[in-house]
This record gives structure tokens, C-alpha cells and sequence, in this order.
């Protein structure tokens, strides 16, 4: 299944990058286990953004969501840090 | 019903005339304006030199217009207007204007602080403040999810 | 902190970047900004034509200072604005405007709500309604009445 | 004394003028007791006056004050229907 990850603020300066498309085998996932799965796949950022876990929110397809959440394919997943608009 | 994300400025006596056109039923106009503040001097040695503006395109909007029918659910409503600019801002720049015309004054002021309140939790901008020393994410405040939490126990 | 009572249109940009000028700690502003409305079509057959705006002059002044310091006494605020028009009004044109200038929103929003319903019952304008078919003085709103009733409570 | 009378909204077109200036031999009086005294004497609209007294409000050097409140000379009193601005 392909995942769209987008990144806001400060995470999307921690990756770099605004946006990355990701493939994986598994045909069910979720947030948390697709973090996880990254963090140990690819290292990097990825291992600093499961460390701030608690205090970062997620989004799937841009409906605030929760970790446990289930992904499907082609869902557009983002990260972000508390909202701090207006 | 309208929803403005944009770099530009915007004039509130423009917005205002193009909201009440053709509506002669409005009686009462209430507009909320946020500025970029410069820090507090007591607090701080460090100067604002300016303020980036980041926002989730496509989500901002489904979360403001969430917002919006909330507010004319819960209170008569002749119609609603949210601009926010994003990007570059200087300090004293207007950030943010929620307008919201009604019948009597009453409901146009319960339902502007409502959406300001719930448009400074729940739509996903996000401020990065630039100053003479440092650049940081600002952080979210504990009271406006109190704001919140009391507007629920009222519903 | 201004008062005006003028004949004139207003223009409410221009009046908050007039209150704006020089004041960098203004975070937030909130305006109410009244309407003379068409008759409720439902309950009525006649129509409006204009309305007539009489007011006492040097005790509106007065009246009005009185409840800018009172709103100041119970709210931190950085500037308050109120302009009212007498004379001849057309349907739709606006009558009052209230602008009340804070470091943070909660504060504007309850004074520029208080300020607005101690203006309706406590200072001395009065309005005449002129329809195609007679000339009727308003009459007061209990409503009115009450909201003040809520402000004394809260104190 | 001299009292400055002054009339609002449909109080002013009852008696057709705005203002007016009357003198009495009395040197301790009321808005009460002046508006009796007018209505006896001159009679016309102060009767009606008298007669709405209880849905007028009457104002003393421009502040709200009671029907019994002492009047002096040289004073601006006021009489006006409810306000119904903003």
C-alpha cells in the first residue's frame, strides 16, 4: 500500500522535506505502527519523531486521528505540532 | 459563508460592505481582529523581527468550515466570514478577522468568540516567530484549551 | 479613548488603524457595529423609510465616558472607540460603532459586549422610525433591559 | 429661580420646542413638584406631561435623577421618553 506523509512546522524542518511517498507490504497499518516500522527501517528523523510522540498529533486525510487508527491505501497521513493559529 | 486563506492584507470596512450586500436583515456586525504582538517588554530582552505563518492547505479549510456550520447550529446567523494570512508577517500585521453578522448583537458575539476559539485549536496553523535572536515554533497555550473545554460544558 | 457623535458615515478600517497607531501591544480588537434593519416582513406590511436620530447633547458625552471607565475599571484594555450617528439614517446604514483594542481577546470581547449594552439603556439617544405609513418613536427592549440586569450580577 | 427646561423625542414635539426657560418665585423645588406647578399654571401640554409622568425619565445637569430630587437655580432639567439608541 502507498502512504502520502506530509510534515508541518516544526517537523517538516526536522525531515526537510514538506511531503514523502511511502510503499510497504503490509496491507493493514496504522500510525503508530508505521512510525515505529520507519524508525527502524530508516533511522533518522523518523527515530526523533517517535521519541516526541506524546506531544506531536497526526492526521489521516486530514481528519485529526489517533495513533491506533487504521491506514488504507493511498490515505494521506501528516504529523504535525499543536496548532498555534488565529 | 466564506473562508479566506491568503498572504495578502485584508481592509475589514471592504469585508464588511461585501457581507452585508443585499442583506438588509443585518442588525449587528462583530469582528474579531488578531495582531502580531510585538514580545512583552517586561519579559523579554529579544525584539520580533518577524512572524512565518504555515497552515495545512485542504484541512485548514474542512476545519473552518466545520467550525462555521458549529456556530450557525448553535446560534441564528445571516453569515460568517474567516480570513487568515499566512506566511510572512511583521509585527502589528493583522493576522486573523472572523466576522459574523446576525439579527440581534447577541448571537454575533457569542458565535465570533466561539469561532476564534475553536479556529486557535482546531485549524491546523502553525506561527514561527523570528526574532533578533533566535527562530522558534510557538507554542500552544493552555488557555485557549480551557476556552474550549468551556464552551462544551455549555452546549 | 474617543468619543464621537457625528452625522457622517463611518469608516471602521479607518477607525481601527487610527486607534492602532503607536500601540504595539494591541493583540486583539473587537467591533460591534449596529444597523438600522428593514421591519421584519413577517409581522409587518408597512416599510421603512428612514429614521430620525435625536440625542441630548453634552449628557450622550458624559454617559458614554462613564461607561468607557467603567468597562475600563473591570477589563485590562488598550484603547476604546465609540461613534454613534444622529440625524436622518436609511435602511441599512450603519448607526453605532464600538471598538475595543486588548492585549488578549477575551477582554475585548466582554468589554465591547458590555460597552454596547450600557450605550442601549444608558445613554440618551432616541430613534423614530418614519415608515410609508406613519412616524412612530421606537420603544425600549425589555431584552435590553435584562442584559444589563446580567452585567450588575456579575459584578 | 431660573430652571432651564429642555425636551427629547416625542416630549419635544408634544410641546413643539426644544427648550425653555422659566423662572419661579419658590427658591426649593422638584421635578415633581415643578411639573404640578406648570400643569396648574400653564395648563396645555404640561397636563399631558404630568399625565405620562410615569413612562418619562427626568435628568438634572445631565444626569439620571428621581421626581423628588431638589432642583436650584441655574439648573438644566430634562425630561425624556426611554432611550432607545445603539
Amino acid at each position: 500500500m502507498k502512504i502520502n506523509i506530509l510534515f508541518f512546522a516544526g517537523i517538516r524542518e526536522m525531515f526537510g522535506i514538506h511531503e514523502k511517498c511511502i510503499e510497504i507490504k503490509e496491507s493493514k497499518t496504522s500510525p503508530e505502527k508505521l512510525l515505529k516500522f520507519l524508525s527502524e527501517k530508516e533511522q533518522g528523523s523518523w527515530v526523533e519523531l517517535l521519541n516526541s510522540k506524546d506531544s506531536i498529533r497526526v492526521a489521516i486525510n486530514q481528519e485529526i486521528s489517533n495513533w491506533g487508527d487504521s491506514l488504507k491505501d493511498g490515505d494521506e497521513l501528516a504529523f504535525f505540532p499543536p496548532i498555534t493559529g488565529g | 459563508m466564506t473562508i479566506c486563506i491568503q498572504k495578502d492584507l485584508f481592509n475589514i470596512e471592504k469585508i464588511i460592505s461585501n457581507l452585508r450586500k443585499n442583506k438588509p436583515s443585518i442588525g449587528a456586525i462583530v469582528s474579531f481582529i488578531g495582531y502580531v504582538r510585538d514580545f512583552n517588554k517586561d519579559k523579554n530582552t529579544k525584539k520580533l523581527k518577524h512572524m512565518n505563518l504555515e497552515h495545512y492547505p485542504g484541512m485548514t479549510e474542512k476545519k473552518l468550515i466545520k467550525i462555521e456550520l458549529n456556530a450557525k447550529s448553535r446560534w441564528s446567523l445571516e453569515d460568517v466570514f474567516i480570513i487568515h494570512r499566512v506566511g510572512k508577517l511583521l509585527p502589528s500585521d493583522p493576522i486573523v478577522a472572523v466576522v459574523v453578522a446576525s439579527q440581534h448583537r447577541k448571537n454575533a458575539f457569542e458565535a465570533c468568540e466561539f469561532i476564534i476559539d475553536f479556529l486557535k485549536t482546531d485549524a491546523p496553523f502553525w506561527k514561527k516567530e523570528i526574532s533578533d535572536q533566535d527562530e522558534l515554533w510557538v507554542e500552544n497555550r493552555l488557555e485557549d484549551h480551557q476556552k474550549i473545554a468551556s464552551w462544551n460544558i455549555k452546549e
